[in-house]
């Protein structure tokens, strides 16, 4: 049985809207149990995290996690919505793969995105900027 | 005087500074060391630190971050020192007009007396405008 | 006596010759190292230049820097190699040379490692810091293995310790015809490679790792000095070299030749080594220098006791 | 006790500026601060200013050395959208420059790898023998390193037949040459003294660090996007991946110099491929429909992720750009700390890290924001855009 279906049958209930592609999945989830699928699909199918990009929409914000399964090159891409704008919080997934300090520093650099239990949650790339960049990355309101 | 200006463009020793570039003039640069553009037999060398340097190789836009140092680096150079722009990305800001992290002109931030254009701009290219400069020096 | 006394210092065996025969050698360093590389390297008057136009630039005195060290080291350090250079020159050339003189060589040579370590010190920058500290431990590492290629030849030629005497006893038969003279004639190339701070061990001043360590923060004048003491080192080692082991110059006829030969052979082997291995760590260099070079040049001086 | 020794912005070591900040106890690394930002360009906020075709040329100006894996990605990204099939052509031109640009940037690391502990003949050497490798790129693109071959649905320029004995050669003698460098490095026991044991990164370590590339494969993780994703020709062409166990800077060393051999043979097969096979080299694409795409592509240093969001127009909604060195430079954290400063110097250049892809940039959706040339266009899309949510 494949990775994907084992998935499947194990998070039937948590998940919603799946689009299903060629070698591609992406599907909704729940902010509260972001940590124990990351934590699944790390540490049980072995997948591999590629990255997590941030999206903004009229009216919300979405960060899509992107994990790699490397040996048949299927990406599974779990999708959170975030509703309130002004102080969005998700939670981190620093502790389970060391590899997303980077990544999550990175989308609080530049959506403002607060991740809760991160080790060091300080700005990556505009880190004693000279100028004030903050959060270049949303909407221009005031412009 | 004529004579020590003949001295300097005979042994110009070259600092690589990177002000956020593609890193592909800073290849190119390095390039013009190897064999093929061998730049010791115009007695070029590249040193590691700024004190000893003569020219001021800058490539890349010079993003918000980086200018401060830029300009630190400028002044901790001693003082007969050239500055040479190396790429498109330095004269004109290349293909990265648009982006919100880059500082104004460089040339408001330090004098600068050469470009070299292009993305990235051939070897010949620079060996040409090193050889423009020393020859702005000879005479 | 005076008056040729200053002649000797500054012009024949001293400070001209020294540093000219220094530059021309450091060109045919760099030359040899450029067609090894299969470039085409420097033109002839390359050093010349680069002495010239470091006198003429801006010399930058650093804020944070003990000013007086600062400046002291290269003047000091370039001292030292002019009078090395008369000591080591007068019973090559001159046949001149006064009782124990190797040992005051010896000291000598401290004195450079010392204002290398003084001035990097002082220039109050981490680098040159480290590299001061890796100059001293350095110099603990090839300064034994040293002290040992020196004292066979003084064993072999009837324990005196005179230059000139240790040249005479050699008209019989070079140094290096005997077994032990090989080891010593090999460890002694060695040890200078590390005393010059030539490329496997050019540690003090790795250039891409610690950015020329002590030699960071100088620029200008003084940083003409150090060039020029590492250039004046090119001549001064391998004369020293060549008067323990090779038996000294002779100027009849084919002999100017002969000795031409013994200087180039002792710098093309220390290109050689220059160029075909890496930068060693400094704790794999003090392990080389003392469980492997340091025995050998031990057995040398055993064998030359007994006199084979 | 302990002191900081700041390594950078401007160091010989890196090629960009890199800030780091090694706590050093006497010459022995203990901890490592990492500080980027100073590449930072800002990629993805232009790329969403410009049309597809403009974003291709711009994502190729994100590293010089892997100046096509960007664009094959991102094409890849582009196509996965619709799943757009691109001429067999092609496909043999894009592995054949893939590969030739892996030849090109393992070398150049090579040389940089003996620069930085001091052998400068192997420097030489190895850049001596990468010339060939950059006129071969500029016989069939034009130019040395941004070859600007991409298109959605193909490549540029195609490979005219009566180059192909040129690069033939050229590749043979690039070969024979590999030979003698690969021996006079693999079996020179003052370098393996040197290198050996230096820095090592666990298996378990790189996995936890999700390391991608090179640097994984030392470590015996076998990842290879062209063997676990056959996009272009990898699946009608046949090499093996090279794994390596103790990972450190000398299994590196070997997996990219043995890689280097894999890549010869790689492109000699699509060379002669590419002889027998004629027809169009791009079919093109009027329209890009509305969703999402992931494009990936095995990069000199590793995985290159680019992920496209478009929503109809001309433009990409989104555009998310992941390089190699992104996940391999937080590797320093597991491997540097405990080795001898000069000894992490190599260690940070032993993962070959690309800053300037590692700080592309974030994007903002800047359909408020009005451009003069572009109103109309981002008027409409904000319209379009607008009736949608309402709509749902």
């Amino acid at each position: 049985m494949s990775k994907l279906d084992e998935f499947r049958a194990e998070y039937k209930n948590s998940i919603s809207d799946e689009i299903e592609k060629q070698k591609r999945y992406y599907f909704n989830i729940k902010n509260k149990d972001l940590r124990e699928i990351a934590d699944y699909l790390i540490n049980d199918l072995g997948l591999r995290l590629s990255t997590a990009s941030g999206t903004e929409m009229e009216n919300h914000l979405e960060i899509l996690y992107h994990f790699s399964n490397d040996e048949t090159g299927q990406y599974f891409c779990p999708r959170i919505i975030i509703q309130n704008k002004d102080n969005p919080e998700v939670n981190s997934i620093a502790e389970i793969v060391k590899g997303a300090k980077w990544i999550e520093r990175e989308l609080f650099d530049f959506w403002g995105i607060k991740f809760k239990g991160h080790p060091n949650m300080k700005r990556l790339l505009a880190e004693n900027h000279p100028q004030e960049v903050d959060k270049p990355l949303r909407f221009k309101e005031e412009k | 005087m004529g004579w020590y200006q003949k001295r300097l463009a005979k042994s110009l020793w070259v600092f690589h500074v990177s002000a956020s570039p593609c890193n592909n003039c800073d290849i190119e640069i390095l390039e013009l060391l190897t064999p093929r553009y061998d730049l010791e037999r115009l007695g070029i060398k590249l040193v590691g630190s700024v004190r000893h340097a003569d020219v001021l190789l800058v490539s890349g836009i010079v993003n918000k971050k980086i200018a401060p140092r830029v300009k630190r680096l400028y002044k901790q150079a001693p003082e007969p020192i050239f500055v040479v722009g190396i790429g498109s990305c330095y004269s004109s800001q290349g293909v990265f007009e648009a982006s919100y992290n880059r500082c104004q002109k460089l040339d408001e931030l330090i004098p600068v007396d050469m470009y070299v254009p292009g993305c990235p701009p051939k070897p010949e290219a620079m060996i040409e405008g090193m050889a423009k400069l020393m020859g702005e020096l000879n005479e | 006596m005076n008056v040729d006394l200053f002649f000797y210092l500054l012009v024949f065996p001293g400070f001209l010759f020294t540093s000219i025969l220094g530059l021309i050698v450091g060109w045919i360093d760099r030359k040899v190292s450029a067609r090894f590389q299969y470039r085409v390297g420097p033109p002839f008057f390359q050093n010349f230049n680069d002495i010239f136009k470091l006198l003429g630039k801006q010399t930058v005195l650093i804020k944070n820097s003990l000013k007086s060290p600062f400046i002291i080291a290269p003047l000091v350090s370039f001292g030292s190699l002019v009078i090395l250079s008369l000591f080591i020159g007068l019973p090559l050339f001159f046949d001149k040379s006064f009782g124990g003189d190797i040992l005051v060589i010896l000291y000598i040579m401290v004195v450079f490692s010392i204002m290398v370590f003084l001035g990097g010190g002082a220039s109050g920058n981490v680098y040159s810091s480290i590299g001061a500290g890796r100059e001293i431990k350095l110099f603990l590492a090839d300064e034994l293995t040293f002290f040992l290629v020196c004292l066979i030849p003084i064993v072999s030629s009837g324990y005196n310790l005179e230059l000139t005497s240790i040249i005479s006893a050699q008209n019989a038969g070079a140094v290096v015809g005997s077994i032990h003279g090989i080891i010593g004639f090999l460890a002694g190339i060695i040890c200078i490679q590390a005393k010059m701070t030539m490329q496997p061990f050019d540690i003090p001043e790795a250039e891409t790792e610690i950015i020329e360590g002590p030699l960071m923060e100088y620029s200008g004048s003084l940083l003409a000095f150090w060039k020029l003491n590492h250039y004046m080192m090119y001549v001064i080692y391998p004369f020293f070299l060549i008067a323990l082991y090779l038996g000294g110059f002779d100027f009849q006829g084919l002999g100017i030749i002969w000795s031409l030969l013994k200087y180039l052979l002792i710098v093309v082997i220390m290109i050689i080594i220059k160029n075909t291995n890496p930068r060693l760590q400094i704790n794999k260099a003090l392990s080389f220098f003392w469980k492997i070079l340091f025995p050998i040049t031990f057995i040398g001086l055993i064998l030359a006791i007994l006199g084979v | 006790m302990k002191n900081k020794v700041p390594l950078g912005p401007y160091h010989p070591i890196l090629e960009e500026a890199e800030y780091f900040e090694l706590e050093v106890e006497g010459e022995e690394v203990v901890d490592l601060e990492m500080e980027v930002g100073w590449m930072h360009r800002g990629h993805e906020y232009i790329s969403e200013q410009e049309n597809f075709n403009q974003a291709i040329y711009l994502v190729e100006r994100i590293c010089g050395i892997c100046s096509t894996s960007h664009p094959i990605a991102c094409v890849h990204a582009i196509e996965d959208i619709d799943n757009i099939e691109i001429p067999e052509r092609a496909q043999y031109i894009r592995s054949l420059v893939g590969e030739m640009e892996r030849i090109h940037s393992h070398l150049l690391w090579l040389g940089l790898a003996g620069h930085f502990i001091g052998y400068d003949t192997v420097w030489m050497w190895s850049w001596k023998y990468r010339e060939p490798v950059l006129e071969m790129m500029e016989i069939i693109s034009g130019n040395r390193n941004h070859y600007g071959m991409m298109r959605v649905g193909g490549v540029g320029n195609d490979v005219v037949p009566q180059d192909i004995p040129e690069l033939v050669d050229k590749l043979e003698m690039i070969e024979e040459k590999m030979n003698m460098i690969s021996k006079a490095v693999q079996d020179d026991p003052v370098l393996k003294a040197r290198l050996k044991g230096v820095g090592a990164l666990t298996k378990k370590e790189a996995r936890n660090y999700c390391a991608v590339g090179p640097v994984a494969r030392a470590s015996g993780i076998n990842i290879d996007v062209r063997k676990d994703e056959p996009t272009d020709a990898y699946g009608k062409v046949d090499f093996e991946e090279i794994i390596a166990e103790n990972g450190d800077v000398y299994d590196k060393l070997i997996v990219r110099v043995k890689e280097i051999f894999e890549s010869i043979s790689i492109c000699k097969q699509c060379i002669n491929k590419l002889e027998k096979i004629d027809g169009p080299v791009l079919n093109d694409v009027k329209e890009i429909s509305k969703g999402e795409g992931i494009g990936r592509y095995e990069a000199p240093r590793g995985e290159v992720f680019h992920y496209i969001r478009s929503d109809g127009s001309n433009r990409a909604l989104r555009h998310k750009i992941r390089a190699p060195s992104y996940m391999n430079i937080p590797t320093y954290k597991a491997s540097c700390p405990g080795v001898s400063l000069s000894d992490a110097l190599i260690t940070l250049a032993a993962v070959d890290p690309c800053y300037c892809c590692t700080e592309r940039a974030l994007k903002i959706k800047s359909d408020s924001e009005e451009k003069p040339d572009l109103l109309q266009l981002s008027k409409q899309k904000t319209e379009r855009i607008r009736e949608e949510h309402n709509g749902n």
